[in-house]
């Protein structure tokens, strides 16, 4: 028993640093004084401390504490996302003047960092409806307290208050969803779940039940239709590196744990092909279910983000609609399908951080999050101008940028699915997509600056995140077969 | 056979050329325009060069279209590679380049048209680094269109064109440049997303063996998309005569179609025609619209047969529809870009026409009139140009009695307009002529009907001379001056081409022939 | 009244309890969607972790579950009183700023 | 010698033209030497290459041919093909042309764009040489555009004024009406037979192959081909453009309606006569009789000096196309020749008047009065005799006065279609010829009295009028000279027996015998034995309108007056040219307009607007009520995705910012979801 | 007639009850009580389910600790004393139609439901076993929920503590 959980805590490194961090955090807190943000510096090392343990982690496929949770390629995969937006948040957070008021809160705000960094990893392996609570807890927990930490700001507390209402409504219906799964099939590993839903369980009225339940606690995670609807709320009232952080890691967390849910425990295990498709339990229409919400949420995210002057709200909506694109991956029950969220996910991760650095940066300089404020902005500082297009095209689809290819996989596997009429509507509302993206360029670009205002420059530390950002944007555009075997070879653990 | 510059084939050097200008002009601080605006000339002009190095070293014998082994100067590497897992093959995406007779005469195109272009651009002031970036890349967007022979590389160069395009209307157009710009980003994307899909549908349905390793492999590539055999069993396009297979024609076609453009996906082109600054409406009418006809040869016919015989006489049909319309409507403006904007559209539909008549003539006739009006339509933009340079205005009813003004002027825009409405011994009546010769042996009635749109054409475009260059020089461009040299430098090489080709289009023709009559014969023999 | 007692219908079975938990989630969510005030709300959420909890350990009382349940069950009572904790006190810091705790006045962010 | 030569006739104007155009304003003198210099000595190589091949080739085709291009399998050949008709053409034409160039040096003098003017004509002459030359349909429509837009150049040469750039818009445009016809020919020929040359497309035909395999279709094309001659020779219906050809400068006018431009379509006919089926050549012999008793009804009452003598044009190319379609091959194209040399001389005859009447009304600062019309005229006769003597000559050779050359062609195509009257009926045919005559005879006398007997009506001009220069009067002469009979024929009353019927024999028919019209034989036969008979006709009918117009208008003992009074609808007819340009205007001029405007409007609005949405009417909307952002992509993003953006704004109401009407609805789908996969 | 069945009518009744009291009452305090017993009720079925350790648990956390901040909130947020002690209800209709429908479909999903009843025999001391399972196969979730209150303290801490620079308001 003792060697077992030896065994474990040699393979949640990544996990035990991040927790070691939080503890430093809170001892520099309180003990250092004279180093400006030192919280941060910390915190930065332990991302990269263990993202190295993380790193040494590929190819290990084991299960760990009592098959609490799953060191795999998989989780692998989805916590080095992790660790780099974690990487990218700190160095927005770092430089952000929306933050500097708080300036002698700062640890606070690295210590709840630190913790949903924790609980997000922890969703990625975890294996165990119960430590699948746990650790979407610990990350919605963080994240309230962090969406409302500019307090003095009221829009922010309502965010923060809107957020855990919402959240806690959310958690509760999907605890007892789990509940009742739990009770059917008298297991919580899901697993074993698995197995005893496949030896032939009938209950299809009370599994659906619970899956509709659970869904509804992890749309909301993931932010997709109908259960969407705090996110432009909380993203606009949130500090602009918080939002950045719910729309990328929040989601990448919520996404590996939906996909390992949903697709290990209501597989039909006879269903399994080698050509990797595979179906879902009799009688139970998850995938349905979710290609439905997919559908919905590229429409209404769309629609809705084409109103919207808040770039941090434009940017929720758009985030809506990029679950819904994601979401598609994995409703239409592929191998493939799933390859394509990932890569989706990797591809994600660059274009929207980078439309948001770029929002932060001109938020820094100009205090404007309207998108009508960005009239000339091209024109005052042509880098930001041009990053932002990128990052906007990118989001649009358009070759060469990333998001193109990530459109591409997810379109693609879902033609080769036959889910035609899905990719009809993710077709039509990427064109409408172009509208609401385009209007920022537009914004930028075809308006002269005013007589006074001054070209706006940056460091050139913020220079090198735009172009870390920058670069693998393009770069994915043109070459991406990196990417693409890294989440082939990750998805290898399904064992299809 | 290989040409190599330095070991890398020359077709990436004349797609790539532009981009080296573009990150060498990025390099440079913004004052030095005079710098930008050579390199810009100096990549533009080194293009010209190699498509007259291909021009000469190309073999007029080769078949290609569906061949590859007949592809000339051939560039194949692989670019992403994804080893097969249990649940997928192998995903392949090359970098494959090549050209045959029907692309040869498009690089030509795109090469000499680029060039004019920087030259027209001399005089633009605004913003002149930004400018010329967005002006190489969109060349190097368009000129990999035409070598491109893997799906996703030719999308890929696509919607490369689609952003620089909308910046150059956007920014540096007409008053209604922002309507103009997102009109055209809109048609052309919308394209683009049923490219996408049906590209991807494809994708899916095509799968080669390869020879080395036995995998079945899904690829990009065109010509393993033409052929029949390679379709996978149960495969969403697979089969003749589908369902799913007109549907995917049907997309590319409107994808394609809104390039051209084509009645009734044409409405974009007037108002970006003229909204943009000349030296893009010159390339977007010189090079832009032929995409969309290129794309429904290399793409739609020969991966398509089958639908292609079944919606053709519908094609015809519209190609028809858009000469009678697209003249009709020009001879109703009283704009003068948005004259040409229409013509453009009416001339287009020839070559719709042409194409759509599925034998060898009507093939010829209708690249050929890709090629000459691509010609045509820059010298009248670039006409149009001057006058606006000089007024500033663009209404037929502003001008009269330019010829008195502006004698050299009037003499090239006139061979231009002449040209335009088809006048022997100028180039565009050869490509009309072959054009409605093989339209007619198709379509008796079709072609008759069509046939009258070039007395309208003669119409309008009579009624334009007459409107601006003939009758009384009013008193307020009494002080007007004659062309620059700089401007009869971009005028000259056109008008020398758009003679010798009306007179002797052997020199293009031999080009495209044999490679038109093979994928005529490929098409009519339903992809065998 | 002895004899419809001892009918086996009316003993207690997982059932009941189930029945028991479903009615107090549904009065939880009538709280949740009703009330105005915060904490109410608050207190709605606690009795749908708490009808979930009920479950929880009829399923581990009656089924192959076992101590699991149980289990579960401690952990959510932990869960809910965190999830209490942080969320007063952002209904503070909102107090602080609105001087209102009626969900319905506060909605400076929408559209 | 027949590949070169031709080639050298053929490039020498076109030289001159790119010559002019290049260096012309540099020259000396502009270039005009130049350009009749080329000119002259294409004209001199032309006479060597005619008496050459009627002397000594008489009966040979001369044909060379290279590979144009080749497509697909076939391969279009361009070439030179001289016959007999091909070389007299020649002849015609240059010389013609070199007169013109001639007479120009004197008629242009001072204009602003001397030199373009020559430029011009050289391109003119080329493009009219090609036509002859040629030995294929295609390139003969190649040169046969070439000559409408260097007819167009001309036309417009005085652009500045917009009667000119008008009316050399309609020529070209009217042309292209007829060309049109003549493109659809070509196709219709080139499908069939996949060859563009006349050899080889008799051949084809004469071998039992048919258009599309129908008989039908081998009338179409033959009529859909005169078409194209219908058009350039300003056949009814397709006439109105040669009236206000007259825009341009005379001498111009005289190179069209002699030599070049309206010779073409005459030509043409002959050229593709042995494909013609008998109903097609009943149709063009219609078309030809309609048009010359249109215009000589028009020609009776105008005014303008250039106008009559337009209406005459129209009137003999008429003639000249009934001949051809009733078979007097030889006649028709015999007229053609001498009518070039008469009607040329004509042209340059009024040339002259104008002139003078330009320097005299110049002299008087009088620029009220109209320079060419006949009623400022008279008694000019005596201020310019050599003028007078020549237009004189010329006058009686189109009245078809023996002596004449215009007798001996004239007489030839009345006994023509006399002689077809017999074969086949159609007594409509030499009805209208025998009233034509006359006709002729009336108006053209009525122009010569006008403007040269009488007595003057305004002393002062007629004072101020002189002789014109000898570089005027020279080509005068000549054309006078060649309008007499022996340059033709040595027997006055036959020209059966001449050179000319020798050289131009009617080539034998391709089409299917039961298809063919009348032989030549058999129509030779028949001409003979009417031939008398014609020839008195056609004297007595040419004296009695000579005498008529002497009696009107030299002794006045018929009040012109009275006589238009009398005639009542048909004179008010005849002035306004029977309306042909009225009704045109209205039926295709507004017409097009209509249809132009619709589409325009339709395009805009419809087409556009179902792009743009609801666009309009959100705009009208936005208008009235004022509060939407009139910002263009604004007004687009309301416009074009309009129903999205409003979809949009629907979906964010439901965004109230209340998070319990949020989880109203969640558990709201919640419930609905459930529902749905029940 | 068993006592355990009397005992959970006794137990459910006041459970739901209260709740309904809680749920309805114009009163917070009211409410706030009403929610003391439902969680009372709640832990009695726990006992009646043989889970006493997570009844005394659930006393203990529950009544003795989430209440009390519930009741401290409840005070701190208030102005005036009984006022605003009403508190009104926003979506009556909607909200009482939903979750009746949630009722319905829950109870109607729970009865037609096939459940395996396995019986496990009557414990008597599940503590240890519960500590057994805490520290071996509930490991991992034991050390996270631990940092999952080191957070939240930290967060409540941050959120209801006044900044040192902020003047304005009350805590």
């Amino acid at each position: 028993m003792v060697e077992q959980t030896l065994h474990s805590i040699s393979l949640y490194l990544p996990e035990i640093v991040i927790v070691v961090t939080l503890c430093v955090i809170i001892v520099a807190d309180l003990l250092v004084k004279g180093i400006k943000q030192v919280a941060a510096w910390i915190m930065l090392a332990g991302l990269f401390v263990s993202g190295f343990f993380v790193m040494l982690q590929t190819g290990t496929t084991d299960s760990i504490f009592y098959d609490m949770a799953a060191v795999d390629p998989f989780a692998v995969f989805f916590k080095v996302l992790l660790i780099l937006t974690g990487i990218f948040i700190v160095l927005f957070s770092m430089k952000n003047t929306e933050l500097e008021e708080y300036s002698t809160r700062i640890g606070e705000y690295y210590m709840l960092f630190a913790g949903m960094m924790l609980g997000m990893m922890m969703m990625a392996g975890a294996t165990n409806l119960l430590l699948m609570f746990l650790a979407l807890e610990v990350t919605s927990i963080s994240s309230y307290v962090l969406a409302g930490y500019t307090k003095k700001s009221t829009r922010s507390s309502e965010g923060a208050m809107k957020y855990i209402i919402y959240g806690a409504v959310s958690s509760g219906i999907m605890l007892y969803g789990i509940s009742l799964l739990i009770g059917v099939t008298a297991s919580t590993d899901i697993y074993a779940i698995n197995e005893a839903l496949n030896a032939g369980t009938e209950q299809t009225l009370i599994l659906n039940l619970s899956v509709l339940m659970i869904i509804v606690g992890l749309g909301f995670k993931i932010a997709v239709v109908p259960f969407h609807f705090w996110a432009p709320d909380v993203y606009e009232g949130s500090p602009i590196t918080i939002a950045a952080l719910l729309a990328v890691a929040s989601k990448i967390a919520a996404f590996a744990l939906l996909i390992r849910f949903f697709s290990v425990t209501f597989i039909d295990s006879a269903g399994l092909s080698v050509t990797g498709t595979w179906s879902s339990i009799e009688g139970i229409h998850w995938d349905v279910l979710l290609g439905g919400m997919a559908a919905l949420a590229m429409i209404v995210g769309n629609l809705t983000a084409l109103r919207q002057d808040n770039i941090k709200r434009m940017l929720a909506y758009s985030s809506i609609a990029h679950a819904g694109y994601i979401l598609m991956g994995l409703v239409i029950l592929t191998s493939e399908g799933l390859t394509s969220v990932m890569v989706y996910l990797f591809i994600y991760l660059f274009m929207n951080l980078g439309a948001f650095y770029v929002a932060i940066l001109f938020m820094n300089k100009t205090g404007t999050e309207s998108i009508e404020g960005y009239k000339g902005f091209g024109h005052r500082s042509p880098l930001a101008g041009v990053a932002m297009t990128i990052f906007l095209v990118s989001l649009t689809g358009l070759p060469p940028t990333g998001g193109f290819v990530a459109k591409l996989y997810i379109f693609g596997a879902a033609i080769s699915a036959g889910w035609i009429w899905l990719v009809a509507i993710a077709g039509i509302t990427t064109v409408i997509s172009l509208f609401y993206y385009i209007r920022v360029v537009r914004n930028m670009y075809f308006f002269k600056p005013g007589e006074s205002d001054e070209a706006i420059t940056f460091d050139t530390t913020s220079k090198i995140i735009l172009f870390a950002l920058l670069i693998p944007t393009l770069l994915l555009g043109v070459y991406f077969q990196p990417v693409l075997e890294f989440a082939r070879n990750s998805m290898l653990m399904f064992g299809f | 056979m290989e040409l190599q510059i330095f070991g890398i084939g020359i077709l990436t050097w004349i797609v790539f050329i532009p981009i080296v200008g573009m990150i060498t002009i990025l390099l440079l601080p913004d004052k030095n325009r005079n710098a930008i605006r050579w390199i810009a000339a100096i990549a533009t002009g080194i293009q010209v060069i190699l498509a007259g190095v291909i021009f000469a070293a190309f073999d007029r014998t080769k078949l290609g279209i569906n061949d590859a082994e007949s592809f000339q100067f051939m560039e194949k590497f692989s670019w992403i590679t994804v080893e097969a897992v249990p649940w997928v093959g192998r995903i392949e995406i090359n970098y494959f380049l090549g050209i045959d007779g029907l692309s040869v005469l498009m690089i030509i195109l795109t090469s000499i048209i680029a060039f004019i272009g920087v030259i027209s651009s001399w005089n633009i002031d605004k913003m002149v680094k930004g400018y010329f970036t967005l002006y190489l890349l969109l060349v190097t967007g368009m000129m990999g269109v035409f070598v491109a022979l893997d799906f996703f590389l030719f999308f890929i160069f696509w919607e490369v064109m689609l952003l620089p395009m909308y910046f150059l209307i956007g920014l540096w157009g007409g008053p209604r440049r922002e309507y103009a710009a997102i009109k055209f980003f809109l048609y052309t994307f919308v394209g683009g997303i049923l490219m996408l899909l049906t590209m991807l549908a494809l994708y899916f349905s095509v799968a080669y063996t390869d020879p080395a390793t036995g995998q079945s492999v899904h690829t990009f590539n065109i010509l393993h998309m033409m052929n029949p055999a390679n379709y996978v069993d149960g495969g969403l396009l697979s089969g003749v005569d589908t369902t799913w297979r007109y549907v995917a024609w049907m997309a590319l076609f409107i994808n394609f179609a809104i390039k051209i453009p084509l009645f009734p996906f044409h409405t974009w082109l007037p108002d970006a025609h003229v909204e943009a600054p000349t030296p893009i409406s010159v390339i977007l009418a010189g090079v832009l619209l032929k995409l969309g006809t290129y794309g429904l040869l290399r793409i739609n016919f020969p991966i398509f047969p089958d639908a292609t015989v079944y919606f053709i006489y519908f094609m015809a049909a519209l190609g028809m529809i858009s000469i009678i319309y697209g003249a009709f409507c020009a001879m109703a403006q009283d704009d003068f870009k948005k004259l040409i904007a229409y013509s453009s559209i009416s001339h287009m539909g020839i070559v719709v026409l042409g194409i759509a008549a599925l034998n060898t003539q009507g093939m010829v006739g209708g690249v050929l009139q890709m090629f000459n009006h691509g010609i045509i339509t820059a010298v009248l933009f670039l006409s149009v140009g001057v006058l606006y340079d000089r007024t500033q205005k663009r209404g037929l009813y502003d001008f009269g009695g330019i010829a008195n003004q502006m004698p050299k002027y009037t003499g090239l825009a006139m061979i231009g307009m002449f040209a335009a409405l088809g006048l022997p011994g100028l180039n565009g009546f050869v490509s009309e002529l072959f054009s409605f010769l093989g339209a007619f042996e198709a379509y008796k009635w079709i072609t008759i009907i069509s046939v009258t749109g070039i007395i309208i054409t003669a119409g309008y475009i009579l009624w334009t001379i007459q409107r601006v260059f003939l009758g009384e020089t009013p008193e307020k461009l009494t002080n007007l001056k004659d062309l620059t040299p700089r401007e009869i430098l971009m005028f000259v090489p056109l008008i020398v081409l758009i003679i010798l080709l009306g007179i002797y289009p052997s020199p293009a023709i031999e080009l495209m022939n044999s490679s038109l009559s093979h994928l005529v014969e490929f098409v009519t023999g339903g992809g065998l | 009244m002895e004899i419809l007692m001892n009918t086996t219908i009316f003993v207690p079975g997982l059932s009941h309890f189930l029945v028991v938990s479903a009615l107090l989630f549904s009065l939880g969510v009538m709280a949740v969607l009703s009330r105005r005030n915060v904490i109410m709300v608050l207190m709605g959420v606690e009795l749908i972790l708490n009808s979930a909890n009920i479950n929880l350990i009829a399923f581990s009382r009656f089924t192959e579950l076992s101590l699991d349940g149980q289990m579960i069950g401690l952990f959510v009572i932990i869960i809910a009183a965190a999830e209490a904790a942080v969320a007063l006190a952002i209904i503070l810091n909102v107090y602080n700023r609105f001087n209102t705790i009626n969900l319905d006045e506060i909605n400076l962010l929408k559209g | 010698m027949f590949i070169e030569l031709p080639l050298i006739i053929l490039l020498l104007p076109l030289l001159a033209f790119v010559l002019m155009i290049f260096f012309g304003n540099k020259l000396p003198r502009q270039g005009d030497w130049l350009a009749t210099g080329m000119m002259t000595i294409t004209l001199l190589l032309s006479i060597v290459l005619l008496i050459t091949k009627v002397g000594f080739y008489s009966s040979e085709t001369i044909t060379s041919n290279f590979d144009w291009v080749v497509v697909g399998s076939k391969s279009i050949g361009f070439g030179i093909m001289i016959d007999n008709l091909a070389a007299i053409m020649l002849v015609v034409v240059t010389l013609v042309s070199t007169l013109v160039h001639l007479f120009s040096m004197g008629y242009m003098k001072g204009d602003v764009r001397y030199s373009r003017y020559f430029a011009y004509l050289g391109l003119f002459s080329f493009s009219m040489l090609g036509i002859v030359l040629t030995n294929n349909i295609l390139l003969m429509y190649v040169f046969w555009e070439l000559v409408g837009i260097s007819s167009y150049l001309l036309i417009g040469h005085w652009y500045e004024k917009k009667s000119a750039s008008n009316a050399a818009n309609k020529a070209f445009i009217v042309n292209r009406v007829g060309d049109f016809g003549m493109f659809i020919g070509i196709l219709i020929l080139f499908i069939s037979f996949s060859s563009f040359t006349f050899e080889a497309i008799f051949e084809s035909i004469n071998a039992g192959q048919l258009p599309f395999g129908s008989e039908g279709w081998l009338t179409a094309a033959g009529i859909l081909i005169f078409c194209g001659a219908v058009g350039k020779s300003a056949q009814f219906p397709l006439h109105v453009w040669l009236p206000d050809a007259m825009e341009g400068p005379t001498p111009v006018s005289a190179l069209i309606h002699a030599a070049t431009m309206v010779a073409a379509g005459v030509y043409l006919v002959a050229r593709i006569f042995p494909m013609l089926t008998a109903d097609a050549l009943l149709v063009i012999a219609y078309i030809g009789a309609i048009t010359a008793l249109i215009a000589a009804t028009i020609a009776i009452t105008q005014f303008d000096i250039k106008k009559v003598l337009a209406y005459s044009t129209i009137s003999q190319l008429g003639y000249m196309i009934m001949a051809l379609g009733v078979g007097a091959y030889t006649a028709g194209f015999m007229h053609l020749v001498t009518h070039a040399a008469f009607k040329a001389g004509l042209f340059l005859g009024a040339g002259s008047v104008i002139f003078a009447m330009h320097a005299s009304l110049h002299k008087l600062h009088d620029h009220s009065t109209d320079a060419q019309d006949i009623r400022n005229m008279g008694g000019l006769k005596s201020k310019m005799p050599i003028t007078y003597w020549t237009f004189l000559i010329f006058t009686l050779a189109i009245s078809g006065i023996p002596l004449t050359s215009g007798f001996l062609s004239k007489d030839e195509i009345l006994a023509g279609t006399l002689a077809f009257s017999t074969l086949y009926g159609h007594w409509l045919l030499p009805l209208i010829g025998f009233v034509v005559a006359g006709l002729t005879a009336f108006y053209m006398f009525r122009l010569l009295i006008l403007t040269f007997h009488g007595k003057p009506v305004s002393e002062k001009i007629q004072n101020g009028v002189s002789e014109s220069p000898k570089v005027m009067t020279i080509p005068l002469m000549i054309l006078a000279a060649l309008s007499l009979f022996f340059f033709y024929s040595f027997n006055p009353f036959g020209a059966a027996s001449g050179w000319f019927y020798t050289a131009v024999e009617r080539p034998l028919s391709v089409v299917p015998e039961l298809l063919q019209p009348a032989t030549y034989a058999l129509f030779y036969e028949a001409v003979s034995s009417v031939h008398s008979t014609a020839m008195i006709l056609s004297i007595l009918i040419a004296a009695a309108g000579v005498l008529m117009a002497v009696a009107v208008y030299q002794w006045k003992k018929i009040s012109a007056d009275d006589l238009a009074k009398r005639a009542g609808f048909l004179y008010k007819g005849s002035v306004n040219k029977w309306y042909f340009d009225e009704v045109y205007n209205i039926v295709f001029v507004s017409g097009s307009h209509v249809v132009m405007r619709a589409l325009r409007w339709f395009d805009e609005t419809i087409i556009d607007g179902i792009v743009n949405g609801a666009a309009t009417v959100t705009k009208v909307f936005a208008s009235v009520s004022g509060w939407i952002d009139t910002n263009i992509v604004d007004g687009l993003v309301n416009g074009t995705a309009s129903t999205a953006n409003r979809a949009g704004g629907l979906l964010s109401h439901i965004q109230t910012g209340k998070v319990q009407t949020y989880l109203l609805f969640v558990l709201f789908s919640f419930l609905v979801l459930f529902v749905l996969i029940l | 007639m068993e006592l355990t069945t009397i005992l959970f009518y006794l137990f459910a009744s006041v459970t739901l009850g209260s709740a309904t009291i809680m749920v309805f009452s114009k009163n917070i305090v009211h409410s706030a009580f009403a929610l003391m017993f439902t969680l009372m009720g709640v832990a009695a079925l726990y006992v009646l389910l043989y889970a006493d350790f997570l009844a005394a648990t659930q006393l203990l956390v529950y009544v003795g600790g989430i209440l009390i901040l519930i009741l401290f909130g409840v005070m701190l947020t208030s102005q005036g004393y009984s006022l605003s002690f009403k508190t009104i209800t926003v979506n009556l209709l909607p909200a009482s139609l939903i979750s009746v429908a949630v009722a319905v479909l829950l109870i109607f999903a729970f009865l037609s439901t096939d459940w395996t009843i396995s019986e496990v025999a009557e414990r008597s001391d599940t503590v240890y076993d519960l500590g057994m399972l805490l520290m071996g196969d509930y490991i991992l979730p034991f050390i996270a929920v631990g940092v999952l209150l080191l957070v939240a303290i930290i967060g409540a801490i941050l959120m209801s503590t006044r900044l040192s620079a902020e003047n304005n308001g009350a805590s």
